[in-house]
């Protein structure tokens, strides 16, 4: 059960590789990453990624031990940069491993279902046009209703 | 005294992110009616809360929270991590 | 859209790396990896993985080309092994790319769901008191009526 | 001819992976019941067709599936991949 929240690019390939190796007994790992993605335009120079130290890796935790509780868990991990990022980085990862594959799938979903919109971090990106903070998605907070 | 923290474009309209606030107020939305009167861009900033998230001593709250003891308090528009 | 069967192990490491690295725009990945897992009883020695040549390479290209039809997927990825693998090992893995967290999840949810009991492996455990062949699991067959 | 294939244990039950049969069968069924009038080992690993699952030409199918211009087919347990 670990948290780790860094300016710092991470290597995806060693973290995904160290966690299924340090739970090798589980039989089912998942993983998600996610990236900076290009805008519809094209035009996406930087990505600003502000967070609110102190109370995002109490929200990461909270959101982490919510899970543990929730489902059968060997290990789980959340890595989650901040600062400035290009197109195509790394932001951020989660890794869940389970015995059975339907406990790692869900508890992974779920983790990034609050990560979403329950941990403190605001996007913003930097194009030709000028910057804009990114906008939470209506969606994202509907997600949440399927844990409830 | 309480510290008041600002992310994001709530940061950008206040223009600090953080400011230590000498307040007799009782709750959230009273610490928000109280800077809103001091400055336009306060008012400006907090002119529709429900586009605003609040955390007391960095938990996500609601308005209507107690600010008794509480030592920190932040606004900040809706997150969009991950 | 990649499938790949082999005997060899691979470097689950270099794999979600590449995969992530060969889809930046898409934003979200999702990777499950399935790992040869001990038995209750603590025993197990090896396991041997069966399947069908030929077989197994269109059933795999079958089951993507069919998450591709459903899913908004910029890219796959299925790789599974056969033959001996010990405790620990990994035995599979997918991997799917997409613009939404929500279509990489329940995409790969998908593969696993219709790989666990469509496509034509095997497999054989060996422990200190003999040999057993793994049966089927009436929750993997169930798991598909979601799908249809 | 066909080609007939088989995997796990039903492999070990007919004691080879693969074998030529020269059958006029017509579908699945009828070769099933061809090959259990044979030999005991046969009767032995079809005794239960629930528990098998088979595929023709390497595409899963049932077991009233037709044989005509078929070229192979495959008997196993229900699959344990992944």
């Amino acid at each position: 059960m670990v948290v780790r929240v860094q300016e710092t690019a991470f290597d995806l390939g060693a973290e995904v590789k160290g966690f299924a190796e340090g739970c090798k007994n589980a039989g089912a790992v998942v993983t998600f990453t996610g990236l900076v993605r290009d805008l519809a335009s094209g035009n996406l120079d930087r990505m600003l990624i502000e967070h609110y130290p102190g109370m995002t890796e109490k929200a990461l935790s909270k959101i982490e031990a919510e899970a543990v509780k929730r489902w059968s868990l060997n290990e789980s991990l959340i890595i989650h940069r901040h600062g400035m990022l290009r197109p195509g980085e790394i932001i951020m990862m989660v890794a869940t491993a389970s015995k059975h594959r339907k406990d790692a799938f869900e508890a992974a979903e779920f983790l990034m279902d609050y990560l979403k919109s329950r941990a403190p971090f605001w996007k913003q990106e930097f194009t030709n046009d000028g910057t804009e903070w990114v906008e939470s998605k209506s969606e994202d907070e509907a997600a949440l209703g399927r844990w409830s | 005294m309480i510290d008041v923290l600002y992310f994001a474009w709530v940061r950008e309209r206040i223009g600090v992110p953080k400011e230590s606030v000498d307040t007799q107020a009782t709750s959230v939305t009273e610490l928000v009616a109280e800077l809103s009167a001091r400055e336009e861009r306060y008012a400006m900033a907090f002119s529709d809360i429900s586009a605003l998230r609040v955390a007391v001593d960095q938990e996500l709250s609601e308005f209507d929270a107690p600010l008794q003891g509480v030592r920190e308090v932040a606004f900040f528009p809706p997150m969009t991590g991950g």
